[in-house]
């Protein structure tokens, strides 16, 4: 199996330093506006829900949260494959640099979920759903992969040591994503992910749209930010990386 | 293939010069389940309820205890190297290895969970499903910690961060093991999640041995 | 195939430890019968470059072939071509000296028979002591006893990493004769070390300096 | 404003998500920008420290 | 002695060498202790009785993970016969590995006890009976183990055995912590199980380094 | 006390490994500024022979005295005047390069000094590897780290087996020019290894052959 060409001239590092650096910061501005908007739209102008009053506005943070949680593990998965298969340096970056950003809101998705279960179904945690010890599981499965890496004081071998152990882990995702239908759960099934007949009014979704987008645009944004520091590291020999560690930004 | 018995043949030999090692686990196994039943002083109705549970994770936290012992050895006498430039594919040598320490720590536990299950009050049928549930679990664990083995194996004191690796993913395992054994103490079928443990067992042996050779490999250096 | 087949070639070698590049573009080819002697201060990078040969460090860049196959395009065969003896001995301490040297044999896909076993031993001057522990050897004892599986697993190239560590004059003449029948069999070897006192009868062998620190 | 905040008595949580959620975002965004200066600075020191031509190796015939 | 001391900070260097192990091991803690719980999905009150058998089989259990680790490696690498050539006792080298090895291992348990017993459903003067136990039980605990490993890091048949004579000594400290605990749960005084644990302890401070360090020297040939 | 003091007297010492004996009734004494060269077969005994002098094997029958103090008199005031360094470095892989070396000087009762520690780092040709973990040293610079320590400790007596294994031609220049100031100061040493090329400028080194198997 050969990469694609476009992919490989994508994938040259230098190119991909240059093109980052050039498309980060639209990307980050117009998530930040994103979220801004959404977050406004979510607190202020959604009407309260019939049964949850006014918690249910957790779900504007909740949800990008958890949703870009599995995204960015997907990420980083992937990454790592491309990575183990075609020994592309680029692509283990990418997954270096999506680990710690993917940590960040698996946090975030349990600490709002968290917070969200205590109004809603009087607890904060239960060990019985599924849904929930899933992500927790994602959780460890982020933290020992960046503690693997760490660990590891060779690069290329923390590379593919921790990469090895996020595709393994991702036996896990379709258990996150499909937990509520397969057990009985407390969380909530799918109530906006079937765009066909949304559960819920325009009125609330919009603000969740608009605020996943921003969710997934800053998240992008910073991602590629670590990655090119990243990519640094891993093309140390490089001529490209004298002259870019040399530019100061 | 052939190498990968020969694999298998050495680790049982090692092992049993380390009889000491494996004796202490299965003592730990008996002493730690037995425990409760001595200490807790519960009815036994309600003993019976959380046999499995106990069984279950006891035999986790045994395995988490033999795995450092894993691929460590090799490592640091020189016979890791060897055996990956050996012609056999990582993944018959993480095979094997797994096999071998399976047939030490893991199998013992199967034979005896009968028993340590009748001393739980379990009966009938339970004590047929619960050393289905841990045959069919334990060499799942077993190969899920050979790859956190073999990724920690370059850190010395890995034992920790192999737990916290191996731990999430033997989560689901274990669900299912005691969700099985509880079916069947209350008298339902247990099939459903003997056959998830069943296509665990399947897809972690088609999986992690790759898995955990390509680890191998990749921490060499 | 020429005459004198290659049978080692290293391309374009560049080799980083750390934060330290050990080589930078080195290339070499050994063909067979001849001998490559690595040496260079403690530190050079004898021992990463032998393991970049062996495929067992990754290479910064670079392609190593054995008799024209790269480790990526058919791991197996590069293998089965490779024999390896490192700092490290290699072996369990606590199996029989017999128990050792047939482990290492099967590794190299041969089929354990007490009798060759046996005359291995004799000849690393070991007989007798088949049947001890590993652990009850002496050191030296314990590096013939590693040689002794290479050399009945006669791998065509052979990688040895300081072998005279730890043997006397009686073992490095030993090493000597096995060194140079196996040169004579059409094999090559590739041997790191700090004194270099190893007469060689085929083509002249080569020395690579490694500068130090 | 005092009913916005109050949202409708789930003030703790709601406010809570919102706090730690912007924690996030600008932790997020400051680590990720101190990451690459950083990496830069330590590849500019790396490359001033490093010998032209380290470890280079000699063959002779 | 100040050789001891520096033994111990030698250790402490390797346990803390990567911060992450630390952090690892309380993980493993919570997350092992709370498996249970998990598993067994018990009502708060049942829980309670529980909760001090769990923590202490946790405890016997990170005191086995040490074992192997405590002088096995300074054994094959030569460090401990560097150690046992300087002129400190060997009796204060076992004591300085095993206080190493207990702030690591045990330390953190006794600690997070209360908060672990407090999820368990454990009140009142219970929390603070139960990490009493462990401090008191958990050291007395890793003395065994370092006699234990000092005798089989010989490998010798006998050695090993003696070893495994060694062991069995851990269970009545175990009984003596749980039955503890559970008395002051059910809200009776605990007084005389912890005056046992605390003969036990004093007994192993006194005793077992100078048997452990016996056994190093005994073993080193 | 004599002019020329004896620092190490063995007396009849008989050893035995397993079944076999490896010397019986041996005597010798070393005065101090001395060398003694164990030389022999593999498997001959000079581990053993050292690890007897050191207390760490038992003795089948025999005494042997360091400035007049048997083992068994005053454990720790003969262990003071011991330096060991065996077959294996006895490095903490884990642990940084300064961290191993300051527990060497701490294990011989040294309070360690950052500025000794360097010294000690630049002589062995370590400089500037001092915060690296000794698990990313070659083996060479493993055994000048082990020396290091040794030498940093100055005890009286020297045992050392095969302390030229692994080091490169400078190193065991180093060896030597420490090896001579040792003596010089009064020291005294016994030496195992293969290749006693060891220069000697005191009293002539005496030469004990262990007779092979
Ligand atoms: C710690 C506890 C919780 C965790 C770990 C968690 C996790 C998740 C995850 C992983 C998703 C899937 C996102 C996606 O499919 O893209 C999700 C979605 C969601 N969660 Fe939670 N959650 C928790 C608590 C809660 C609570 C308490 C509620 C409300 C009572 C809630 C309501 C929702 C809703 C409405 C969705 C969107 C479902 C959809 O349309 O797909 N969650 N959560
Ligand atoms: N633990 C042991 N138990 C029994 N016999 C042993 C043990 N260790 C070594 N021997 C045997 O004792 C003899 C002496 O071993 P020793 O290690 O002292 O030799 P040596 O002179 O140091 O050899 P080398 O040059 O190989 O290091 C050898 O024949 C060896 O096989
Ligand atoms: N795991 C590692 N990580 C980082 N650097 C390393 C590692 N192992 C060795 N090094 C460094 O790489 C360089 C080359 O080491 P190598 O072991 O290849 O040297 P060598 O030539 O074999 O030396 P010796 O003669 O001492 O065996 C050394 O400077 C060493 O410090
Ligand atoms: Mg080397
Ligand atoms: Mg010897």
């Amino acid at each position: 199996m050969r990469l694609p060409n476009w992919l490989h001239k994508f994938a040259s590092p230098p190119h991909f330093y240059r093109i980052a650096a050039r498309i980060e910061p639209w990307m980050l501005w117009s998530g930040l506006a994103a979220i801004a908007v959404g977050a406004f739209g979510g607190l202020l102008l959604a009407p309260p829900d019939y049964q949850q009053g006014d918690a249910y506005r957790i779900i504007y943070f909740h949800v990008p949260a958890a949703y870009l949680a599995m995204q960015l593990y997907a990420l980083m998965a992937i990454g790592s494959a491309i990575g183990l298969i075609w020994r592309m340096k680029l692509a283990y970056a990418i997954a270096a640099a999506a680990a710690p950003v993917g940590l960040a809101f698996t946090g975030l998705a349990l600490a709002t979920g968290m917070l969200w279960g205590k109004p809603m179904w009087g607890a904060y945690w239960s060990w019985g759903d599924a849904r929930l010890t899933s992500v927790l599981v994602m959780f460890f499965l982020y933290l020992g992969y960046m503690l693997l890496h760490a660990s590891l004081e060779e690069r290329s071998t923390a590379d593919r040591a921790a990469g090895i152990l996020a595709v393994v882990g991702v036996v896990n995702l379709p258990i996150i994503k499909f937990s509520v239908e397969w057990w009985s759960s407390l969380h909530q099934g799918p109530t906006i992910s079937r765009l066909a007949a949304p559960a819920i009014t325009w009125d609330m979704l919009w603000p969740l749209l608009v605020m996943v987008a921003g969710s997934v645009l800053f998240s992008m944004a910073v991602t590629l930010t670590r990655a090119r520091a990243e990519v640094l590291l891993r093309e140390r020999s490089a001529r490209w990386v004298r002259d870019a560690a040399e530019a100061c930004a | 293939m052939r190498i990968g018995l020969a694999v298998l043949r050495n680790e049982f030999l090692i092992y049993f010069k380390k009889w000491i090692h494996i004796i202490v686990n299965i003592a730990f196994f008996i002493f730690s389940t037995s425990l409760f039943s001595l200490v807790a002083g519960l009815e036994q109705e309600l003993l019976a309820e959380w046999g499995a549970g106990v069984i279950w994770v006891v035999a986790l936290l045994s395995m988490l205890l033999a795995m450092p012992l894993l691929f460590q050895p090799d490592r640091e006498d020189g016979t890791l190297d060897l055996m990956l430039l050996s012609a056999v594919d990582p993944a018959w040598l993480a095979l094997a290895k797994a096999a071998a320490n399976w047939c030490v720590f893991g199998l013992p536990l199967v034979l005896l969970s009968p028993l340590l299950g009748a001393s739980y009050g379990l009966e009938g049928i339970a004590l047929l499903v619960l050393p289905a549930t841990l045959a069919l679990g334990t060499p799942a664990l077993i190969l899920l910690a050979a790859v956190a083995a073999a990724l920690t194996a370059g850190l010395r004191r890995g034992v920790g961060l192999l737990a916290l690796l191996v731990l999430p993913l033997a989560l689901p395992i274990l669900l299912f093991g005691v969700r099985a054994t509880e079916l069947a103490a209350d008298g339902f079928p247990a099939g459903a999640p003997l056959m998830m443990l069943g296509a665990f067992l399947l897809a972690a042996l088609g999986l992690l041995p790759w898995a955990a050779g390509a680890a191998l490999r990749a921490t060499a250096n | 195939m020429n005459l004198v087949s290659t049978m080692l070639e290293a391309r374009r070698l560049t080799i980083w430890r750390g934060e330290r590049r050990l080589c930078r573009d080195l290339s070499f080819s050994l063909a067979s019968g001849s001998l490559l002697l690595l040496q260079g201060r403690n530190g050079s990078g004898k021992t990463s470059l032998l393991r970049c040969l062996a495929g067992l460090l990754p290479l910064e860049s670079g392609t190593v072939e054995l008799n024209g196959i790269a480790f990526r395009r058919d791991p197996a065969r590069y293998l089965r071509c490779l024999g390896w003896l490192g700092h490290k001995d290699g072996l369990k301490t606590e199996l029989s000296v017999h128990r050792n040297l047939a482990f290492r044999l099967r590794l190299a896909g041969l089929a354990g028979k007490a009798g060759k076993e046996d005359e291995l031993l004799e000849r690393a001057g070991l007989k007798g002591l088949g049947n001890r522990a590993a652990s009850q050897l002496s050191f030296g004892q314990r590096r013939r006893l590693a040689l002794a599986g290479l050399i009945g697993a006669a791998p065509p190239v052979w990688l040895l990493d300081e072998p005279d560590a730890n043997l006397d004059a009686q073992g490095r003449e030993w090493l000597q004769r096995e060194l140079n029948s196996h040169l004579d069999a059409g094999g090559c070897a590739v041997l790191a070390g700090h004194r270099m006192e190893w007469r060689v009868c085929g083509p002249a062998p080569q020395l690579i300096l490694g500068i130090a620190r | 404003m005092r009913e916005f905040l109050a949202m409708g008595g789930y003030a703790a949580f709601v406010w809570s998500c919102v706090g730690l959620s912007f924690a996030v975002f600008a932790g997020l965004m400051l680590t990720a920008r101190r990451r690459l200066r950083s990496v830069r600075g330590r590849i500019r020191i790396r490359q001033r420290n490093a010998a032209p031509d380290e470890g280079s190796w000699e063959l002779r015939a």
